[in-house]
């Protein structure tokens, strides 16, 4: 459906007769906050994964904590994109809606293809539910949904139905309202339910009735498909296996990622323990959450008074001799500003996360964005270099993570990771790595009294040495005042400020020595067109691009890990293209720097609307570029 | 930790190598003496002593120790400290902080360790004044101070850093002067022996912006008149012949100055300072000169678990539990081919 | 300052024309409304009324009302309203706040505006927990509370908000009770009437996050027996038939309930509410259940000049003296040709 | 001396027989601390413009309050350029050193240039004195000074023995030390010392005996000069005056100018009050100490507990229609990187200046640094473009100062000073304005209820009314959430957001509309170089320039006084060059943003030493890129 080869065809066991088969399928299900709908989701998700398709989701919450039941601004909803194809992104058009109140069909019917089947709960579009979501008549007896295939079904009903015989009351019933439908959805696509009747039963052990109930719901949904006689015929279709390397597979979202990650980097590098300080704040605190839960790990965690004692609890923590870590998403990171100072100045490992989203100021809390590639680049008092990486994927963040620890404690530097809002609940299947076969980077305090000069740094890595307190004969200061080269006193002389300010700047520049050429993604590496991202937008970036190829255009899609330093090829690499596209969700950041680092003619796709892109607006912005050159 | 074996070390071997730079006549010198006296005195290894400091005069106080040493950025030493400490709960860590550096920027981290308890020892350097940057008006400044800022003099009511202390949780709580090394010595001592967060503020002499600012209990002429030095279990009594005590006076909750064996007043009518008693140290916390004596010594003392100790307890019990494998593999997973 | 001349407004119109998104059930719905009924009864104009906040659930207030709002950053409202009262003292300016909000990341401008006494009517909701991140620990949150980042139970101390403004100085701190709306409006009138800076606290029902942290008073079937209203001049007794009392201990400095009547104990035993004494205020607002009842209302009041009066003063009196061009051509100057 | 052209001549009235005619001559006063150099400097420079000379001045403290007396770290100087010629700087090279003790000797003789004159006090040059300052033996005595013309005077004798017959102490008398060689130079370049008694007699007013010794001292200060008979001839210069426009002038310093230049603007805007909140940090802090003196100027100044207070508290009060104005330097501006990002999103207008330091973190606090061009443009969470405009000198600062204003009132927005450490103490003779002629900017508050809403923007600036509380009918609610481009309620529409992000970046991009286009100070508007700086080394770049064009090169000199938005014309300018030299006390921050707006292969001269650069730096860089150009 997303892609354009669909066609039915008689599928021999299992399914019913007659079922269209799909290279892959977009889902959304939407409802109210307390509607369930991450739940259903989530399991929707854990079937597909189980049938072998590969996928990714996103999860899409209000940003009020319980708004009032029916409201638009009350929607919940989640996203998946699965199919047998290379899924990269959680898909640009819906192919079917599930709609359990007429808010939820009123804010997302706008992302549902022409043709694309809405599932709308009937019993729930009352009068009053009606008024809530801003809708004159009822949609469902309107013209509303004439351009789409519509199967209206009184799910509470249906619900209620299928509990009678235990008794529930019809409150209760309605609670698995969800469960029906996912129910519904697991048939169409002709999957199998036993997983999450497993996990249902694993979830309510000890309250029998509830979990009962709940499988009583999923399994009614589910039949109903099968057995219905329905004015409104309900299609199936048959996706098939998606190619996936072999192996065992979990899914995992930016969050779950980033967390291993850093323990894995954490036990990389031969340290005992994280300090992880963080202050809460959306969406960078499922980090903490999660990390608060890893104690058994070597991690501590740090609910700290703001987000500059955090920074500098991190700070102290790897001035001890722990891998101290600070998370936070825009505004806090801004805070910790003077404290990152602090930790270039001192030369500190320090590796701090910042899930941004939209800005400025307090912004779009909930929604994604790439606004403060600039804020950890250059956002600081003075000439500050620090390193900055971002994760593409939900499973990248696991190795952008273990490259975070490794380039802060080799480098003695403080690291950003720019993830996102996205990529932070977004979730996608992941072979898991096996951990035995990483490359472990350990870390070697300084020990040796003999010598010892705070600042005298190693000559590949211009770091200076780890010497933690505790460590007899190597007592020492250090501050923010501008230190001597060598023994790190305060020093005001010029030449030495000068000298050091070279240093600092040598220091990171040297990393690029240090990690891959930059590599294509996708495409020759030279030619017409490069699109050129960084971050979460990689599934479009390369979706667009892949789509664009198939139709004949010659483009290439580069994706950079590294944003400072750059890799040491980026340059050649890019000086190849005739034209560089650089789409981000911002107003132009990574461009400014392509353009001013390589004086390349770059142009910018830029979105800031608190989403991932479409694909189609980027494969749109590559036909007409490919277009004009071909005119020009 | 390995602690090199050291032969008993002296004050001097607690100074640092590099030249002390404070303006000639500064309170700090004689803090700085007294901290090395007490380190010497505590027999603490060197490698196990760290000061972290912010900015100001007073901060620049790690350089000149022969321990570890941090000067970090101004009011943020408290949050560095906690992450010291969490990171080595057995390090011996010391805040160096000054009335603007923990009061003012700083005064939000100075309350949240305080009530978190975690085990550090806060020095803060009073001098009612901002030294570094030449003199404006700090929380501590008295009313009426002119300053760069206050041309025409401060308007905003100072703050008592020891009753402020009280009124956030603090479990230990002492007062002391730069120049009485005995005294400051030995509440160093009681501050290093209690496990929490052991606040100290040391009344500190600058000479250049704010001299003798706090001449009414200091000068020696009337510093026996005029100190009140608490002990536990003993009779608030202060002055040359100790002849004069505090005493509650009931009916207004208030305390006021008595002579026993005048006026009817008995011995036993002067209160005994009990060091758990937080009403009584925040209203010893807020008695000044001239009506009143200066209250110096451990005003409050009540311990408890420290942060450190309980954040990392949760950690420990299963730390031979789980590992990441378990996580990952322990989720829902499915297997692809094969 | 022209004000339009407007009949008695209604609750209702202090209400914007926004939809509020509290959660159903959120005792932020009850503070609304006291709030805006206290507005109407006060008869002030909207025009006049400005109401700061910072970030949390709480801290969405300024948007419910019909008056001017600004919803700045998180914990930074009271310096906000500092820069709003410098500009124009006329202004009645509230200032929303959340325990996160005004005491984590913003402790430090809440005690600085206390100390200051900068005429602000700061209300701090209360709900020990961070609503809108979804259920964090906060420093007014009990020892041991279950939450995404302590998992294993908090292990800080929490910080008891009127006791903390008390140690700072604060001459205004009253406390109150999101369901009781009589007695809420009653002390926010109290705070209003009040020049300087007026702290009040709300105890406010998080339902979703934390809800019945307050049922040890709050509940209906106890609140009668554990809430101390206390009142000016009027002896400290609670219980549904005011049937106990607060009386001191002199001998331990502290309070004990009693019951006048029983024991020997006399009515005239039972102390009497003195706002102006910071001591027992200090005590009472560190009472708790189920030992003790809670006290609310008015737990101390001591006006004195405010902050933005007094610096304004400065300002105004030469304010007919020297012009820019006094100052450029005042100095050391020379001329050049002719 | 500083130029080529010295000579000797016979003079004719007044000074002494013989006096060399020197274009313009640098002198530099160097003593402890508490040898009152900084007063000694201030009249020297005082009764040179009296005789009619340009200058520039330079004082230099110690980051510590009060070093131990002797010490190099407690060397205190102010140095003078004055002369006949136009004069920029404070100069290169010192052409006159004096010298109160061995470590001003140790810390200053590097600057003096080969031939240049020493004076020494040399009863200073004590045993524990040259060991405080690190000498081994005497300078005075081996060939240290061999290169140098030396005058060796016992001053502290000489001082004594002029005070002798007022009774005063040894210990009094030897304070005056500063004022004797202050007569001593007065003499050499044959300046009148009349407003130095008058000034002394003012100041000691009520104590006769400590002005008359000062006076005394002074007068034999001069009048050994004269009459002396020493083995050391002392050499008499002339300096003739300089060619400056008719009118009153005075001495300015970057703070005094700067200070004045709000209250004018101020006054221009037509609104009542300032809140000037600030908190204490070098070098921003004479500012705050200034702006605390003009409190019958419609100025409130407000020392606020901490950097983030100060911002938030002069948004507050420009939200209720006051001008609110916030100062610190890098690391304090750092911390009010959220707050700043707050006033972007409620459009609120907003100056904060900046007084740059040496960095990172505490780095240099005294020392001067451009280092936070970056923090000022890119350094916030998320896009969010503000102005930013810097001065060129001292007397500049009056004019940028009203500029912010005009800019902040009129577009609604945070507007950045770049101002730094040298130009807040440099002074330079200036010009006072006549107050009456300047331009005046009447700010307009939104009065009218009629159709109110808080973001409809004005057609021709796209800046959003201004709303003040207290205005009835007006009540309206703003914050940092994304809001509706009209209403201001919150709103989380994507395609607002996208809106308003573009919006925010058009009103600041159309800023360049409203000011000059952009000029060329010195040289033809293309050709093979240009030199393009910004802020405060607009002297030594202009000198640079001036030299090598006298020299026959063909270089320009461009100075950029608006960093954001750039000059209109600022692309097609610089593209009229072939070369473009970018000098900066940074690792090359506008190089960067000019590489990336104009994709012109500007290249970089970049010294971070924590002074001024050195007008023969830039000469022999613009001689190396003009020979290249020659030779490529
Ligand atoms: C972020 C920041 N703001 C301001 C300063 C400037 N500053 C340095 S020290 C200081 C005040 C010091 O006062 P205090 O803590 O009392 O120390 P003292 O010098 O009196 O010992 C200030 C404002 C700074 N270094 N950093
Ligand atoms: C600088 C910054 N840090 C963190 C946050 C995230 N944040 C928003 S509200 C909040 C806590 C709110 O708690 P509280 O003040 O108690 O308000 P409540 O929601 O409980 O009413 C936090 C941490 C933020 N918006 N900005
Ligand atoms: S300024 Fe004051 S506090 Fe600072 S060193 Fe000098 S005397 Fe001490
Ligand atoms: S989360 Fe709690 S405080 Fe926030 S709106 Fe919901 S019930 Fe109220
Ligand atoms: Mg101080
Ligand atoms: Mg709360």
């Amino acid at each position: 459906m997303t892609d354009q080869h669909s066609k039915t065809k008689t599928n021999g066991a299992g399914g019913p007769a007659m079922r269209e088969v799909r290279d892959s399928v977009v889902v959304r299900f939407a409802g109210d906050s307390g509607d369930g709908m991450q739940l259903a989701g989530t399991q929707f998700t854990m079937e597909n994964a189980l049938a072998g398709s590969d996928l990714a989701t996103f999860p899409d919450y209000p940003a009020e904590i319980r708004a009032p039941a029916g409201t638009t601004y009350g929607v919940s909803s989640f996203q998946i994109h699965f199919g047998a194809v290379d899924v990269k992104t959680a898909g640009d058009e819906l192919d079917v809606l599930v709609a359990l109140n007429p808010a939820a069909l009123k804010v997302n019917l706008r992302d549902l293809r022409i043709g694309g089947t809405v599932v709308a709960d009937s019993g729930s579009f009352t009068a009053r539910n009606l008024a809530k979501a801003e809708y004159e008549g009822s949609p469902l007896e309107d013209d509303t949904l004439a351009p789409y295939q519509v199967i209206q079904l009184d799910i509470g009903q249906l619900t209620r139905n299928a509990v009678e015989h235990l008794g529930l009351s019809s409150r209760d019933a309605l609670r698995s309202r969800n469960m029906w439908a996912l129910g519904l959805l697991l048939w169409m696509f002709d999957r199998d339910k036993q997983a999450t009747v497993d996990w249902l039963r694993a979830k309510f052990k000890g309250v029998e009735s509830a979990a009962d109930a709940a499988v009583a719901t999923l399994s009614a949904g589910h039949a109903f498909g099968e057995t219905v006689e329905m004015p409104t015929k309900i299609p199936g279709y048959t996706v098939s296996r998606a190619e996936l390397k072999p192996g065992l597979y979990r899914t995992v979202s930016g969050s779950d990622a980033l967390a291993w990650g850093l323990v894995s980097g954490l036990k990389s590098s031969g340290i005992s323990r994280m300090v992880f300080a963080s202050y809460p704040i959306t969406p960078a605190s499922p980090l903490l959450h999660l990390l608060a839960r890893m104690k058994e790990l070597g991690v501590v965690t740090f609910q700290a008074e703001d987000e500059i004692a955090a920074a500098c609890a991190a700070i102290g923590a790897s001035y001890a001799g722990s891998l101290g870590v600070t998370s936070s998403s825009g505004p806090g990171i801004a805070l910790k500003t003077e404290a990152i100072g602090l930790a270039v100045a001192t030369e500190l490992p320090l590796v701090i996360v910042n899930s941004q989203r939209g800005g400025p100021s307090t912004g779009l809390p909930t929604k994604t964005e790439q606004g403060d590639l600039f804020q950890a680049v250059y956002g600081r008092n003075s000439d500050a270099p620090v390193a900055v990486i971002a994760p593409a994927t939900p499973a990248d963040c696991f190795h952008v993570a273990r490259e975070a620890v490794r380039l802060a404690t080799r480098y003695m530097t403080p690291v950003f990771i720019l993830t996102d809002a996205y990529l932070a609940s977004a979730a996608e299947p992941w072979l898991i790595p096996d951990l035995t076969t990483l490359d472990d980077y350990p870390v070697e305090m300084r020990r040796d009294p003999d010598g010892f000069q705070p600042y005298t740094r190693d000559g590949s890595t211009l770091a200076r040495p780890w010497a933690v307190p505790g460590t007899p004969g190597l007592e020492h200061r250090i501050g923010g005042i501008e230190r001597d080269s060598a023994t790190g006193n305060i020093s005001y002389d010029p030449d030495n400020h000068h000298e050091m300010t070279r240093l600092r700047a040598q220091k990171i520049a040297g990393i690029a020595a240090d990690i891959p050429e930059q590599s294509v993604e996708l495409g020759p590496e030279e030619g017409p067109l490069a699109v050129v991202g960084w971050g979460s937008t990689y599934g479009s970036l390369f979706k667009a691009v892949e789509r664009s190829r198939a139709k004949g255009m010659d483009v290439s899609h580069i994706h950079l890990r590294h944003l400072s330093p750059f890799p040491r090829n980026l340059g050649d690499l890019l000086g190849r293209f005739e034209r560089v596209l650089v789409p981000e969700l911002n107003a132009g950041q990574l461009l400014a720097m392509l353009r001013s680092t390589y004086l390349i003619p770059a142009e910018g796709l830029n979105r800031v609307a608190g989403r991932p892109f479409r694909i189609s607006d980027i494969e749109a912005t590559i036909v007409r570029l490919l277009e004009t050159e071909r005119t020009a | 930790m390995s602690h090199s074996v050291l032969p008993q070390l002296k004050p001097k071997d607690f100074a640092s190598d590099q030249e002390v730079r404070w303006c000639p006549g500064c309170g700090d010198y004689a803090i700085l003496k007294a901290i090395q006296k007490t380190l010497s005195e505590l027999e603490v290894p060197r490698e196990n002593s760290v000061f972290i400091s912010g900015i100001g005069c007073s901060s620049r106080f790690p350089y000149y120790m022969a321990t570890y040493g941090f000067h970090t950025i101004h009011g943020r030493a408290p949050a560095v400290a906690t992450g010291t400490k969490l990171a080595n709960p057995d390090l011996d860590v010391w805040v160096i902080t000054g009335d603007g550096d923990g009061l003012s920027i700083g005064g939000n981290h100075l309350v949240h360790a305080l009530r978190r308890n975690i085990d550090l020892n806060i020095i803060l350097f009073n001098n009612e004044i901002y030294g570094l940057t030449k003199g404006q008006v700090s929380p501590t400044s008295k009313r009426g101070t002119l300053s760069p800022t206050t041309p025409r003099g401060s308007v905003a009511n100072p703050i008592s850093p020891a009753t402020m202390a009280l009124g956030v949780g603090a479990r230990f709580v002492a007062r002391s002067v730069d120049i009485n090394q005995a005294h400051l010595v030995e509440v160093l001592k009681q501050a290093h022996a209690n496990a929490g967060t052991s606040f100290v503020e040391i009344f500190q002499n600058c000479i250049v912006f704010n001299d003798a600012t706090f001449a009414d209990f200091t000068d020696k002429a009337v510093a026996k008149e005029n100190q009140l030095l608490v002990e536990d279990g003993k009779p608030l009594l202060f002055g040359a012949e100790r002849d004069r005590g505090l005493r509650l006076d009931p009916a207004t909750w208030t305390l006021e100055v008595v002579r026993p064996g005048e006026n009817g007043v008995r011995s036993e009518d002067v209160l005994v300072h009990d060091e758990t008693n937080r009403t009584v140290a925040t209203m010893l916390a807020g008695l000044e000169p001239p009506e009143f004596p200066m209250a110096l010594g451990v005003l409050y003392r009540d311990p408890a678990a420290t942060f450190d100790q309980q954040v990392l307890a949760q950690v420990e019990p299963e730390s031979e539990g789980r590992g990441l494998a378990d996580l990952l593999y322990g989720g829902r997973t499915w297997k692809v081919g094969d």
